[in-house]
């Protein structure tokens, strides 16, 4: 596994996938399909897609209440996603998870906590289990800058260092920035110290930080790490700094551009001007991705388009498929409170 | 862990110390630290002989912590201590007959029996109260402070706790707000090497004086046997805190000689280790430094050990002839 | 008489007893200038500064253990958890520090802090964001709990609250922040421990916790058209509980149903049930009823979500039942 | 059959599943408590040394550990030694553990052993001396396990340490010394749910729960010195519950006293008691008494901590004036 054609197309792909997922998902919000408050993950995919290509089938992810993004890179089917955000009977968790808890153990993602700090102790047990049993597997948590803020995933970073563990902690920090504050947004991180990654190191973590927009950067880092990892050195810190997508309003997203046009990552002036137009320029890491994938000569701009086609087929049919799945019967409501032992 | 100053890569003879020290501050504070040996050594045997129910854990070893800090003090800041908080509460001004009326659950207790050893409170000398929880004092004093912007401007507040409360989350997000908010809180940790009986360096992970610094709060390891320099240190931070300067983490080496609680018999600790730690009991220091430094002799020091002794005996035959308490008002103050 | 929301009725007490006592402060995550996740302080942090509206770090167990220590100190700070299943996190500074100082300490030291928090289903939140757990609150000796229905009391009762010098717990329905009912002008507080009657009848007592008051209300409308007169019961405080006005209701119709918004088993309904068997015994023609919320998580999908509460037709038909009637289709 | 303290009885349980099950591995440093009972544990120090680990001071963090490593195929035997700690755990517990498997719409599953320290151990003060069952059986999704003899305690530890499901192992303090016949065939279980009568009688039914079922066995024999036959029936497991067992005794006596360790307010008396009314009603002679502890922290001077326990005086009270009722 290294940085070239396949890998970065592979990791292309997923993004774009990702950003058709969040799309559907604003436009069932709009719509009406999607009650309750719900969290999108466009502006980070290049953090989830590149961590995720770096892992193997049988290490396990632990994500949060902004999961859809890390659903989606790992393989979890597009349209049962979408039929768990509408709490549809063939939703991949039969509409019990919805938005806050997607998982699917098939894909090495069983759990997904919406308490902040949640992600990062329920990946430190898996890894404790691997290292026990020393299987060659490492667990990685997803999470916000915020989750430093609660004591629980620093009592985790001190599990972690202090049994030397193969976990993987993603902070991806897309601290608020200008706007989110001054708007009467939720503030960002309430930190005592500007800098993030002195938490884990005062652990004497492995810490390390990166432009969370940058595929390859986070690719070669999430593959070393897991390397360092197995080989018995204690858990790994990496920071992914983001910047907020201009759409983002706290619990109310919306789609400033409308959806992503891949073509303006090759034609950057058909970008219409206004207070978002710098993002899609230069903060896009969908955009960033296809410019280099064009440059290093690994994908013409047709072939970007025709694997941009299929997915808009691909996300057109899920979306229909959601809106007209069954609602559960509400006398399931009940299963699946204790798992049956196994005859 | 060996015990010299040096070793421990803790700043010896800390600059700290002023050079005005009167002979009265330093005496006051060897009187202060013979008093809390007194009384635990007096505890450690009425449990010995089946007089003291449950398990009281006991500070001997640690007199300069508790001596030192609350000597930087005044009588309104508020002190929030821990399970092993005879000394703290003794310091701050508590009285020895109280004291040891609630150890032994007697009506006159501070709690009327209630409480016990872990729960003491003494709210004439704003101290918060002793506490059951490991670090379950540390946002007590951090609120209390937050309080005292508010409602008294230049009272600030002191929070003890161990080394091993150091792993517990709720201690940790006090220091990110103490430093968010500039807050007038002295953070004491009494860095024995021990969480119960596990040794801290085999469930802490870097180094514990990192851990303030990664959340901008100011922090000083410290030797925690020698009083004087920890009085230097704590009044250092106690100014810098009333003049709105923010909170200080004070690390306290130190060392202590009593089990985890009074009938462990301390079989993972190792003896070479204990016997150098032996050699710098705090009281033995102050005892030396006092007689060298402040031409003290001998007599009047042993007069001081004396008084304490006899104050002590008095109030254990006051607690141990104190009413028991009567369980009708068991259901009395639950609201207030 | 006007009529103003839930939600307006608790930024209204927050402000009048801000506004009467220097020491009154509100702490918690974005309640300053996002002026709280439902607006439900909202121009508070404009009014009162920074210094007394204290946006936090998402610490909640700091952040309950700060506000006990800040109110043995002298404050009388109002603490807001904004989804009362993040209670849990500050659940060992609720238990073992505010709730027993006051006793612990003989009372020498006082926590009159107020722990507002928003509860209950209908906005699809899934399992970790809908919980009703005020039973949890109720079982522990030392913390009054306090759940209003409706406007009025949101005002009166949390006005109350914050004059009380008991660590007080208030649990704010969520579905309720939008709807209005009647709130008088001016001073408007009402005691902590006391029930109320909401509606008078002979047939039979619904007894019902917070949203609860709502469905039982529509039930007995239902009720009428079979000629069944239901006295409505609003508990308002569950603890300490006003068993005496409770059990003048039962004495009076010889038959209850206990309506909880929280989940059955263990919970406070269980508690009413048989503190009222204690109580009123020889009156009852039959046992006392609960209906509460399903004990399984609270699912997000709608249409799983709202089987999760008894509604008023269910609550209609279970009377019914009690009273040996058969169903008019 | 041998006679076994009931640490040593829960001790064998742990080492035999250990040998069986290399899944299963034990954090938590004082799975005994601090008492002289805490050395019964140095055999499973001895023979499984790389499954055992001392943690720190971090139960939240322990709980979530114990939740990712069921997850990831292990079968944690997870200690936060007292009770009372576990509320530092309260969210872990109820959020997270008990919602594994419904919120994954049944696809995950979480196999983890949750052991505390409960009741009132003597001393132990405020802080020290609680029993929360009643507050967890109010969180949907747990199995919630209290023993009350040495064969009860192997017998249930060894189907906790087989269940796919999050289990509460609630031990009393008090019980760790107590001996008992207990079973050594290979493999003795209990199921889950199944509750028994301690002691077979015909005027009275007398249920506990942990240590009180001691408290009703006590109370039964006073009572049989004044002509009164008592039943003890102890369910065992309050999650699941075992209803027809419990009906079964209240058909046969028709009067009740529940005698509960926990605190009387939305205890577990008061589920067991609201129960019965509502589904034996008719059966009922009387009303059903409650006896637990009163609505105040736990004291901690002897005499105050004596007078809150539930104490045989009570029960045998209860029960001759239910029986002498006109």
């Amino acid at each position: 596994m290294s940085w070239n054609r396949d890998t970065a197309l592979d990791i292309w792909c997923r993004m774009l996938s990702m950003r058709r997922f969040e799309e559907a998902a604003i436009a069932l919000h709009a719509g009406g399909h999607l009650t309750g408050h719900y969290h999108v993950y466009i502006g980070q995919e290049a953090t989830g897609a590149a961590v995720i290509a770096a892992l193997q089938p049988g290490d396990l992810l632990f994500s949060t209440h902004r999961n859809h993004g890390h659903y989606i890179a790992r393989g979890g089917d597009p349209a049962r996603g979408l039929a768990e955000l509408l709490g549809r009977a063939t939703g991949v968790n039969s509409g019990m998870a919805g938005t806050l808890h997607l998982c699917d153990p098939a894909i090495g993602m069983p759990h997904t906590s919406a308490i902040v700090g949640g992600a990062p102790p329920a990946a430190v047990g898996a890894a404790f289990e691997f290292a026990r049993r020393k299987s060659p597997r490492i667990a990685v948590a997803f999470f916000g800058d915020g989750a430093l803020e609660e004591g629980l995933s620093i009592e985790a970073i001190n599990l972690a260092a202090l049994w030397k563990l193969p976990v993987l902690f993603v902070c991806e920090n897309n601290g608020v920035g200008a706007i989110g504050a001054q708007g009467g947004g939720f503030p960002g991180s309430i930190i005592g110290t500007e800098r993030l990654t002195a938490i884990p190191e005062s652990y004497a973590v492995t810490t390390m930080s990166y432009d969370g927009t940058h595929a390859e950067g986070l690719y070669r880092a999430a593959l070393s790490a897991r390397t360092q990892l197995l080989a018995g050195k204690g858990p790994v810190f990496i920071e992914a700094v983001t910047r907020r997508w201009a759409g983002s309003q706290g619990l109310w997203p919306e789609l400033v551009h409308g959806p992503t046009d891949v073509r303006q990552a090759w034609q950057p002036d058909t970008v219409s001007e206004d207070a978002a137009s710098d993002w899609v320029r230069t903060g896009d890491p969908l955009m960033r991705l296809g410019r280099d994938l064009l440059a290093a000569g690994w994908a013409t701009a047709g072939e970007l388009s025709a694997l941009d086609e299929r997915l808009r087929q691909t996300y057109a049919q899920g979306a229909e498929a959601a809106l007209g799945a069954p609602w559960p019967d509400p006398s399931r409501a009940t299963s699946h409170v204790f798992a049956e032992a196994e005859r | 862990m060996a015990p010299s100053a040096q070793v421990l890569g803790i700043s010896a003879g800390s600059t700290a110390i002023p050079d005005t020290v009167t002979r009265d501050e330093a005496v006051s504070l060897y009187a202060c630290m013979v008093l809390v040996r007194a009384f635990e050594e007096k505890v450690r045997r009425l449990h010995a002989a089946g007089r003291v129910p449950g398990l009281p854990h006991l500070c001997t070893g640690q007199e300069a912590v508790a001596a030192g800090v609350c000597a930087a003090l005044q009588k309104t800041d508020w002190i929030a201590s821990t399970h092993r908080g005879h000394g703290h509460c003794l310091a701050k001004g508590a009285d020895p007959a109280q004291m040891m009326a609630e150890i032994l659950g007697r009506a006159t207790g501070y709690a009327g029996g209630r409480g016990g050893s872990m729960h003491i409170f003494d709210a004439e000398n704003a101290n918060l109260g002793t506490n059951g929880i490991v670090g379950g004092g540390v946002p007590l004093a951090v609120g209390a402070a937050l309080a005292s912007t508010r409602l008294h401007p230049g009272r600030i507040a002191a929070c003890f706790f161990g080394d091993g409360a150091m792993n517990q989350g709720v201690v940790l997000e006090c220091f990110n707000m103490a430093a968010l908010w500039q807050l007038p809180v002295l953070l004491v940790c009494e860095h024995n090497g021990y969480g119960e009986y596990t040794a801290s360096d085999d469930v802490t992970a870097g180094r514990l004086q990192d851990r303030g610094e990664a959340f901008g709060l100011p922090t000083r390891d410290i030797d925690g046997m020698d009083v004087m320099n920890v009085w230097a240190e704590a009044r250092q931070a106690a100014e810098r805190a009333r003049a709105g300067g923010g909170p200080t983490l004070l690390i306290c080496r130190a060392w202590r000689y009593s089990g985890h609680h009074a009938s462990d018999r301390q079989d993972y600790k190792d003896d070479e280790e204990t016997r150098q730690w032996l050699a710098r009991d705090p009281l033995l220091q102050q005892r030396h430094l006092l007689q060298r430094d402040h031409g003290v002799d001998a007599r009047e020091l042993d007069d001081v050990l004396a008084q304490a002794e006899a104050r002590i005996e008095a109030a254990t035959r006051s607690a141990l002839t104190a009413p028991e308490p009567d369980p009708a008002l068991n259901s009395l103050r639950v609201h207030a | 008489m006007r009529q103003i929301s839930y939600r307006q009725a608790v930024l209204e007490a927050l402000t009048e007893e801000m506004e009467r006592d220097e020491r009154v402060v509100l702490i918690g995550e974005d309640v300053g200038a996002a002026g709280g996740v439902f607006g439900q302080t909202r121009g508070l942090y404009e009014r009162f500064g920074a210094k007394r509206v204290i946006d936090t770090p998402i610490s909640e167990s700091a952040i309950v253990g700060l506000t006990v220590g800040a109110a043995m100190a002298g404050l009388r700070p109002v603490v807001e958890i904004m989804f009362g299943d993040f209670i849990t996190l500050g659940m060992d500074q609720l238990v073992n520090q505010a709730a027993k100082i006051h006793w612990m300490s003989n009372g020498q030291f006082r926590v009159p802090l107020v722990l507002r928090t928003s509860v209950g289903t209908g906005s699809s939140t899934g399992p970790q964001h809908s919980q009703a757990l005020h039973a949890w609150c109720a079982h522990v000796p030392g913390l009054k709990v306090v759940f209003p229905s409706a406007a009025a009391d949101a005002k009166a009762l949390l006005k109350a609250a914050v004059r009380d010098d008991s660590p007080v717990v208030f649990f704010e329905d969520r579905a309720s922040y939008a709807v209005k009912g009647p709130v008088p002008e001016g001073e408007l507080i009402a005691p902590l421990g006391r029930a109320a009657v909401v509606r008078r009848g002979r047939d039979i007592s619904l007894i019902a916790v917070g949203r609860c008051v709502g469905i039982a209300l529509a039930a007995a409308e239902l009720l009428r058209q079979e000629n069944v007169e239901a006295e409505v019961l609003d508990v308002r405080t569950l603890s300490p509980l006003d068993v005496s006005g409770l059990a003048d209701s039962v004495r009076r119709t010889s038959r209850a149903l206990v309506l909880d918004q929280g989940s059955r088993r263990g919970g406070l309904a269980a508690e009413i049930a048989q503190t009222l068997s204690e109580q009123v015994f020889d009156w009852l023609d039959a046992p006392v009823e609960r209906l509460a919320a399903a004990d399984h998580p609270v699912p997000f999908a709608p249409a799983l979500e709202q089987a999760v509460l008894p509604g008023a037709r269910e609550v209609r038909s279970h009377v019914l039942r009690m009273l040996g009637r058969k169903e008019t289709p | 059959m041998t006679r076994r303290t009931y640490a040593a009885a829960l001790v064998d349980a742990l080492a035999e599943e250990m040998q069986a099950d290399p899944a299963i591995s034990v954090v938590g440093s004082y799975v005994l408590g601090l008492g002289p009972a805490r050395f019964e544990f140095e055999r499973i120090r001895k023979g499984h040394a790389d499954r055992v680990f001392d943690p720190p001071s971090a139960e939240a963090g322990l709980v979530m550990l114990g939740v990712g490593a069921a997850l990831a195929g292990g079968r944690p035997f997870i200690s936060l030694g007292t009770a009372a700690f576990s509320y530092v755990a309260f969210s872990a517990i109820v959020n997270e553990a008990a919602n594994v498997h419904f919120q994954s719409g049944g696809l995950s599953r979480c196999p983890l052993v949750l052991h505390m320290l409960h009741g009132v151990r003597g001393g132990g003060a405020p802080q020290h001396s609680h029993s929360p069952q009643a507050q967890y059986w109010n969180a949907p999704g747990l199995e919630i396990v209290l023993p009350s003899t040495p064969r009860d305690a192997k017998g249930l530890l060894r189907t906790a340490l087989r269940s796919p499901n999050p289990t509460l192992l609630l031990d009393h303090a008090k019980l760790l010394g107590v001996e008992g016949e207990v079973p050594d065939e290979p493999g003795f279980a209990i199921p889950f749910g199944q509750g028994e009568v301690k002691r077979p009688g015909r005027d009275v039914t007398l249920v506990g729960t942990s240590w009180t079922v001691g408290v009703a066995l006590e109370a039964a024999e006073v009572l049989a010195r004044e002509g009164i036959e008592a039943e003890v029936f102890d369910p065992r497991t309050l999650v699941p519950f075992d209803e027809a067992g419990l009906f079964a005794s209240v058909e046969r006596t028709g009067r009740v006293v529940v005698i509960d360790e926990c605190v009387l307010n939305c205890s577990v008396a008061s589920e067991i008691s609201a129960r019965i009314a509502q589904h034996r009603f008719g059966a009922l002679k009387g009303p059903i008494v409650r006896i637990g502890r009163p609505a105040a922290p736990a004291p901690y001077s002897p005499p105050l901590e004596g007078a809150i326990i539930p104490s045989v005086a009570q029960v045998v009270d209860a029960a001759r004036a239910l029986v002498r009722q006109p």
